[in-house]
């Protein structure tokens, strides 16, 4: 088992750390991705993420496996959280292993560069005075 | 048949989930929301996914199929 | 203060993490690089890092101070231990926050990168029949 | 004047810090390091650090200088 993607209410960076690292590989490139207090200058009160779960699921192994298949990782794991977070908690990581940095850090920015484009997840911001579906329009 | 919305697709419908006519394929089941809930027309994107899987326009639709429908995702 | 360097005989991951994180940036990128098991075939049994610890602190720093100054991180942890390590344990973690994640990857790729052509410090690989300063001849 | 040595050229030296004759500037250190070590010839490189900076051959030698013999770095 060289995959391990998920969708919880909460995810850690250890635990996607835990599962790429292994003697034979000397590196690992992680992201973290955490709420922000502001977006555009507009305080962030909380995020709402919604998620198309077994599609969401599909679609992240679909790129960790292309990660494994093309560009040299040797293991990966995509954690992404479902539910309601706040300023400062963490949204999503991504843990690549290769025998060589290089093609891990290329892998793990492709695959969140991926991710924000094709997982079936939707992410509603809280402000003081409304909310609104990030992306949504133009 | 039944299609699940997602995001600002179920705010706009008010539902998670809904029943359409009979639709051949993925284009007439957009022109069928689009008529439904003009709302849709205003986003920056509207992908259909059928099985899980995104569908292009021509895709055919047949009883059974998990359809759902996608606005532009936000994740990360 | 938006920068943390530091060598001791023990780090990890979350001391790195925990430094950079801040609820103004929503992107962290890390490296951690770990002792491998083996080398060109050769099974290894344990590293050494020697430092000249004075002088690699001053360069670790050089190093976080350019990622600040010039590529767009607003926080950077680069940790390095000295001593001796086993297969599978942590021997360098590098964090970088930035409000956008490419440029998180780019300042930690490039701090790796010049950790490894700059800092004085040396590894010895201790093979099961003999050990070698790591790079050291041509 | 006092010289710090690192890794392999501590290897080769036997020492951790040697005292040279007095030598002028970098140029003239290094030749009396390969003139004492001639096995520090057959590394990759040989840099000299002055108070803690990579110096080049040029830079003059000053007492109370800390000097150190940096072999090819292998961090990380």
């Amino acid at each position: 088992m060289n995959v391990l993607v998920k969708i919880a209410a909460d995810i850690n960076v250890q635990e996607a750390l835990n599962f790429v690292e292994s003697p034979d590989c000397g590196g690992v490139v992680l992201f973290v991705g955490n709420v922000r207090n502001e977006t555009q200058g507009r305080k962030v009160v909380k995020l709402f993420f919604e998620c198309y779960e077994p599609m969401a699921i599909a679609e992240m192994e679909k790129i960790a496996q292309h990660t494994i298949a093309t560009m040299g990782i040797s293991r990966i794991a995509i954690l992404h959280i479902t539910g309601e977070k706040f300023p400062g908690e963490t949204v999503v990581v991504i843990a690549a292993a290769a025998p060589h940095r290089g093609v891990a850090f290329e892998a793990c920015e492709y695959a969140i560069d991926t991710l924000k484009q094709t997982v079936p997840i939707w992410k509603k911001e809280f402000f003081e005075d409304g909310a609104i579906w990030v992306a949504a329009h133009p | 048949m039944r299609v699940l919305l997602f995001g600002i697709a179920k705010d706009i419908a008010g539902t998670p989930a809904i029943t359409t006519t009979a639709v051949a394929d993925v284009a007439a089941l957009k022109e069928w929301l689009y008529t439904q809930y003009p709302a849709l027309r205003q986003l920056r994107s509207l992908m259909i996914a059928v099985n899980k899987v995104y569908a292009n326009d021509e895709q055919s639709l047949l009883p059974g199929d998990e359809i759902a429908v996608i606005p532009p995702v936000s994740g990360g």
